[in-house]
């Protein structure tokens, strides 16, 4: 019989439980057949998460002395904390408190309520096994250091930096690129308003760069981040610029003497050319040029030094080399962005085979005053003005092909172009669509405006781009053939320039940046946050948080708003000045460590330490992040961890198994 | 599993749907609930401008039930099976299989407009069953006496020259396990009778 | 109830992308096998070997390992050392007399929720093919001992 | 290399100059073919338009005809048509296992049976590419077909669909196999956009008019980029491109004059081989003119009227052209 006094609760979650789960019968178990286990109180209620759920409880531990609490409802990652937070207000300690999932685990993932009914019952019963050997404990608490390091410099990383740095904090900003602004520097007009996009990114971008609470690393990279929440060390690889930053007054000189040209494919999309030393654009921050070693004909050839001969500063440096930085840092926000489908990936469309057939980015440069045409919408051969222009949305989104969702942006982008076209050309637009989203502020009035400019809207995906000609008058043109499903009729529209509205996807490299950080990232690429409607900004790194696209598709004022709530995230926890921890640590008992050592090197955080005199091991609890490892490898089991013990494991394995119900008692002595 | 959604009614409760229908009797998954009406496939057929109603409006038709009109539309007889359409399908429906399911349905309801498609299928297949090889210059010449009387002439010119060139054989191959054959294909006929 | 054999499978997932994958299985009302009996562990690398000789000595017929998948791992490298177990359990268990095949690794991440009811289903009705275990529990307590010797290859 | 083969209609009569080229390249290619014992028509798209089980049947039996020679498990068909027929059946089979048990109740009532997966189904361009490799294949070449302006035209069932774990050995959309390897044999390979549309199949015979239309496109398509002529590797388009290619002029009232050859005969001209032997000439639209640019004489085909043996049956007239 044990000593504890054990409440057990059984959400129903409306009928999510109740629907699959017969839950006043498990309640009703829980109460007879775990009652030599120490269950005094078993109920079940409607939604236990609920403030009246809670309250139950708590009025429990009072009224009955509860000494343990088992709430079996959804998934401990999603209420853990609520209730323990409630039996601590009930005066408990927070730690007797175990939440089961009877909800993901059973509920959803099966029909047949007897089923449901007695997985339930060995899912409670674990839980009550479980919670007879939790031991009470305190939260740790660790001091928060207040740098904040901001990953990416596009609109969501320096809107983060900002408001961090604005609120009295130092921020460091790493962007892999020489200069920061993203992909929103590329643009000239930004929907639904139709600003210049450099006039309002510009300042923000000065903002950054002149900051005083802001260290900007561009042309750099993070490569190593250990540690944790409020303690995070960093590295950044400052990648040689073979430009000396102290001397350099950004004048422009170098490019302009330098002879060596090279197409951009970054920030011109490979519509574009730069020299070999390159500010990727004039209003670039930091205004320091880098030299782009792969082209420069004095790292390629060992002559030249045009460069270095006219610059008035002195400031060339070729034998500058990577520089490694390593910063405390104690959050970090990661704004890293996305990267274009790449359109060739569907050749029926015949993107780098048929010259005008432009990419979204593409387009976006034709139209910037400061691209490579100035602005003027012209074909490929650089003079040619289109008399008709089709627009192709979902390219490689919304397809099971390439990418399933929905890239968010391209409705308003492909809007935004058929109005730019008009504006530019008078050409006439055909916009090939699938459904017509826009909902967000100002949108749907954008939509009626380019109706009213005479766009044609044809309802159906594009099947196929050709320049073969199968009737007169469509020699010399590219035909865009498509069933118009709003009257069920194939319709081949013979045009002079096609502009793919191409899918956002994830950055290339998502792999390493989700390894190094520590984080997790859907199957395609997109870093997950730890709730996808009421926690949008944290992971499920503590002291990690995502913004902008790196999350997901999203347009500018959406990146904004998440850049900002990155940084109000953050801002809180600095204000804490502390952050509390789960105790989940491992701890050695001296009396029975034989210093064998097997653990030392177990622990990828090093917080195992040898103590020579003592002969014995010990653990550093602020560095070590109890993942238990050490645990299970000690042969001379004196090594624990709190909250899963062996004990506690086992116990919880009895219960599952339903062997409380015939065996010896197992409760602690 | 979208199957999983086309669950066994039960008995008298209702009937089974044209859609279930459809989808029941196409081999595999063939995704034909993720259709979203996009219109490739309509876009894509190269025989699209001459079919009564585009796939993708076949599709909608199928899921409004419309079961006879499905059924007497030209839409699958004029499928040429170019696959382009269940390439491109970005809910990756079986397009090109949901219109040899129609075909059969269709055969089987015996409600299929005047095309000649089902009957050259039929005079191809009896030459298969009987001899286990087809035969093209029976089968041409059959088909073209039964429907086109007057195509004959077009096409006579053709025929010559195949003749003369030595491509078309007067008589069909009788392959030797064709006793064999023919009771292999009763079994799956009968097969397909209980299904 | 039917006159089938329901096998009974305990699984081990860690916190941070099994369990997760199991979280999001549900989510998404992934209908698969509801044979097996989650424990939730802060790591596959916390995985003592007793554990899963316990589970078999108290009854289960299976038992699933799972965790992040190889360099995914939330500390960084101790999924490794859950799957150097594994390898080492799955010998330890034929010499016992357990089929191998009882016991099974899983890598899955907090996405695959697909791959996770997919992986569980399939092992369900592996287990259910090799029928149930009925294991004498003294033989448990000698692999125990066992078990603590090699200790240092295991690890 | 050694491989079950299995022809298929077409190329017992009508594509009988594929089958001949396929032969005489075999050899120098390193290639032996082991003809599937008995087979049986694979029932094109006719069958299945029909009865569903009956027609995977009818493909199986060959399957299991093929499975009985143990020294390959490679499948080989140069039939675009039956390469899909028996890799569907193939893969539905191992996909399926109520659709394998069908098919396996039926084939027992003829004695066979055949479990799904057991043979690996391949194109012959696809063994000749990847197996023979393109390396190979220029090794051999002593006539290169320089000068030559050849559209490379694939069709649509020897890359589409995507079927099973490896889909398509080349791209459905532009694939570029046979491109690469018409540049192996020195010929000038245009950039043809038109090179998986359809030829149209059996519309010809079902609607004269949208068959005709398909046809038209091709042809008009190829000359518009200035081709001397089309290379193929299925008889069903050589047949459609080349066989109606008169009555489709006819209809449109056009002049169009584009010869359409097999790739086994232009990897048997490159390597020096005799046109005659390789089954030149049996075309109808006379691919003389253009192969005179690359050097190669080809002998007028000899008019053959076989007459019919004495156990032919009795013969619907074909009347005579006016």
């Amino acid at each position: 019989m044990s000593k504890e006094k054990i409440g057990v609760y059984i959400c129903h979650c409306g009928s999510n439980i109740a629907g699959t789960v017969d839950v006043a019968e498990v309640s009703r178990w829980a109460g007879e057949a775990l009652k030599d286990r120490g269950v005094v109180v078993s109920r079940d209620y409607k939604f236990m998460c609920s403030s009246l759920g809670q309250e139950l409880i708590q009025k429990d531990i009072k009224e009955q002395g509860l000494t343990r609490v088992v709430v079996a409802a959804c998934s401990p990652h999603l209420h853990e904390q609520t209730f323990r937070n409630a039996c601590k207000e009930g005066g408990l300690n927070p730690y007797l408190c175990e939440l089961v999932s009877i909800r993901e685990q059973c509920s959803w993932i099966h029909p047949d309520k007897a089923v449901g009914t007695e997985k339930a019952k060995a899912i409670v019963s674990g839980g009550v096994e479980k919670v007879i050997w939790d031991e009470p404990l305190e939260p740790l608490r660790v001091p928060i250091n207040p740098v904040t390091l901001v990953v990416g410099g596009g609109i969501a990383g320096i809107q983060a930096a900002l408001e961090v740095a604005n609120a009295g904090y130092p921020v460091i900003m790493v962007e892999r690129e020489p200069s920061i602004g993203g992909h929103m520097a590329q643009f000239d007009k930004t929907f639904p308003t139709l600003d210049c996009s450099a006039c309002i990114l510009t300042p923000r971008m000065v903002e950054v760069g002149s900051h005083p609470n802001v260290k900007l690393f561009s042309y750099a990279e993070v490569t190593n981040v250990s540690g944790y929440v409020g303690n995070f060390q960093v590295t950044i690889k400052q990648k040689a610029r073979s430009v000396n930053t102290d001397l350099c007054t950004g004048c422009g000189i170098c490019q302009e003497k330098c002879p060596k040209k090279v197409i951009d494919p970054v920030f011109e999309a490979g519509l574009g050319y730069r020299k070999a030393v390159y500010t990727p654009f004039p209003q670039a921050v930091p205004k320091y040029p880098v030299i782009d070693r792969e082209n420069c004909t004095y790292f390629l050839k060992g002559t030249c030094r045009a460069c270095e001969k006219f610059c008035p500063t002195g400031a060339i440096d070729f034998t500058q080399e990577d520089e490694y930085f390593t910063f405390d840092v104690g959050q970090i926000i990661l704004a890293t962005g996305w990267d274009l489908f790449d359109a060739r990936r569907i050749p029926q469309y015949g993107y780098g085979r048929l010259a005008n057939v432009f990419t979204s980015l593409e387009f976006e440069r034709l139209t910037n005053a400061a691209g490579p045409t100035g602005g003027k919408v012209v074909l490929r051969d650089g003079v040619t003005v289109p008399k008709s222009v089709a627009i192709v949305h979902c390219v490689g989104s919304r397809d099971q092909n390439y990418n399933p969702y929905c890239s968010a942006i391209c409705c308003m982008q492909s809007l935004k172009f058929a109005h730019l076209v008009h504006e530019r050309t008078g050409a006439e637009v055909y916009n090939f669509y699938l459904e017509m989203r826009t909902p967000a502020k100002g949108y749907e009035e954008f939509y009626q405006r380019v109706l009213e400019e005479g766009t044609h809207f044809i309802r159906g995906k594009v099947a196929e781009i050709t320049d073969a000609a199968r009737y007169p008058g469509e020699e010399g043109k590219l035909i865009v053939q498509a069933e118009n499903t709003l009257i069920g009729k194939q319709m081949r529209v013979p045009v002079d320039m096609v502009i793919l509205s191409a899918a956002l996807e994830p950055r290339r490299d998502f792999k390493e940046v989700a390894r190094l950080f520590g984080i997790s990232c859907s199957e395609e690429g997109w870093l997950i946050e730890r709730h996808p409607k009421l926690d949008p900004v944290a992971t499920m790194t503590e002291g990690i948080y995502i913004a902008g696209c790196a999350q997901g598709p999203k347009d500018i004022p959406a990146s904004v708003a998440q850049g900002a709530a990155a940084a109000a995230r953050v801002i809180g926890k600095i204000q804490q000045k502390q952050i509390t921890m789960e105790p989940i640590r491992a701890s050695i008992d001296q009396e029975k460590c034989s210093g064998c050592r097997i653990c030392n090197n177990m622990c990828p955080f090093n917080a195992i330490t040898f103590i020579e005199d003592r002969m014995v091991s010990e653990v550093n609890p602020a560095l070590c992040q109890g993942c238990g490892t050490c645990v299970a490898a000690c042969p001379a089991g004196a090594i624990s961890g709190t909250v899963f013990s062996d004990q506690a494991i086992l116990a919880q394995l009895d219960g599952l198994l339903l062997n409380n119900l015939k065996t010896l008692d197992l409760t602690p002595a | 599993m979208s199957s999983a959604s086309v669950s066994p009614t039960p008995e008298g409760i209702r009937q089974k749907t044209f859609l279930e229908e459809v989808i029941e009797n196409t081999p595999g998954d063939c995704h034909l609930l993720n259709c979203i009406q996009c219109g490739t496939c309509g876009g894509s057929c190269p025989s699209g401008q001459d079919m009564d109603h585009t796939p993708r409006a076949i599709f909608a038709m199928i899921s409004a039930g419309l079961k006879k009109e499905v059924l007497k539309s030209n839409t699958p007889w004029y499928c040429v099976s170019c696959y382009y359409c269940t390439v491109r399908c970005p809910q990756s429906v079986h397009i090109t299989d949901i219109m040899y399911t129609l075909k059969r349905l269709a055969v089987k309801e015996k409600v299929y407009d005047d095309s000649k498609a089902p009957d050259f299928s039929k005079t191809f297949v009896d030459w298969v069953e009987n001899y286990g090889r087809a035969f093209e210059l029976g089968l041409m010449s059959m088909h073209l006496i039964k429907h086109n009387p007057f195509g004959v002439f077009k096409m006579a010119g053709m025929g010559m020259g195949m003749i003369s060139k030595g491509r078309m054989a007067f008589t069909p191959t009788r392959i030797k396990g064709i006793d064999s054959l023919k009771a292999i294909l009763n079994k799956a006929k009968e097969l397909e009778a209980m299904a | 109830m039917s006159e089938k054999f329901e096998p009974v499978i305990i699984g081990f997932t860690c916190n941070w992308c099994s369990y997760r994958a199991a979280d999001m299985a549900g989510m998404g009302r992934i209908k698969y096998a509801p044979n097996i009996r989650l424990i939730r562990l802060m790591c596959s690398g916390r995985l003592d070997p007793t554990f899963v000789i316990k589970a078999f000595a108290g009854g289960a017929d299976g038992v699933l390992v799972s965790g992040c998948h190889p360099g995914d791992c939330h500390y960084i490298e101790q999924n490794y050392k859950a799957m150097r177990r594994f390898y080492l359990l799955r010998k330890l268990l034929s010499q016992m007399g357990i089929e191998p095949g009882r016991l099974k690794l899983l890598w899955a991440s907090a996405a695959e929720g697909q791959i996770f009811a997919d992986e569980v289903t399939k092992f369900t009705e592996e287990v259910r093919a090799l029928g149930p275990l009925h294991w004498d529990p003294t033989a448990a307590l000698e692999a125990e001992q066992s078990i603590y010797q090699p200790a240092e290859v295991a690890a | 290399m050694k491989y079950s083969y299995f022809p298929g209609c077409s190329l017992e009569r009508n594509a009988s100059a594929y089958h001949v080229s396929a032969m005489a390249i075999a050899e120098p290619l390193g290639m032996e073919f082991v003809e599937v014992e008995d087979w049986n028509c694979c029932g094109a798209t006719e069958y299945v338009s029909l009865n569903l089980i009956a027609s995977y049947a009818l493909i199986a039996r060959n399957l299991a005809q093929a499975a009985k020679e143990t020294s390959t498990k490679q499948l080989v068909a140069p039939c675009s048509a039956c390469y899909l027929n028996l890799k569907k059946c193939n893969a539905y089979m191992e996909e399926s296992p109520s659709l394998e048990e069908k098919i396996n109740l039926a084939l027992a009532a003829g004695g066979l049976s055949y479990k799904g997966g057991t043979l690996k189904v391949r194109h012959l361009l696809d063994v000749i590419v990847n197996d023979v490799g393109y390396e190979a294949i220029a090794a051999k070449v002593t006539k290169p077909l320089k000068g030559l302006r050849v559209a490379p035209y694939y069709g649509c069932m020897i890359v589409r669909p995507k079927l099973g774990k490896n889909g398509t050995f080349d791209n459905p959309e532009y694939p570029t196999t046979l491109d690469k390897l018409l540049k192996v044999l020195g010929a000038t390979v245009i950039d043809f956009p038109l090179k998986a549309h359809c030829c149209g199949g059996h519309m010809t015979q079902i609607s004269e008019s949208t068959g005709f239309e398909l046809i038209r496109r091709l042809i008009k398509g190829a000359t518009d980029y200035k081709a001397d002529l089309i290379v193929t590797l299925c008889p069903m388009c050589q047949l459609n491109l080349d066989a109606f290619q008169g009555a489709m002029n006819a209809h449109f009232n056009t002049t169009y004059h584009m010869p359409v050859l097999y790739f086994t005969q232009m990897i048997g001209l490159a390597f020096g081989m005799d046109a005659a032997s390789l089954g030149i000439g049996t075309e109808l639209v006379d691919a003389r003119p253009a192969l005179e640019k690359i050097g190669v004489e080809v002998p007028e085909a000899e008019i053959v009227v076989k007459k019919p043996p004495k156990e032919a049956l009795p013969m619907p007239s074909m009347p005579e052209e006016k």
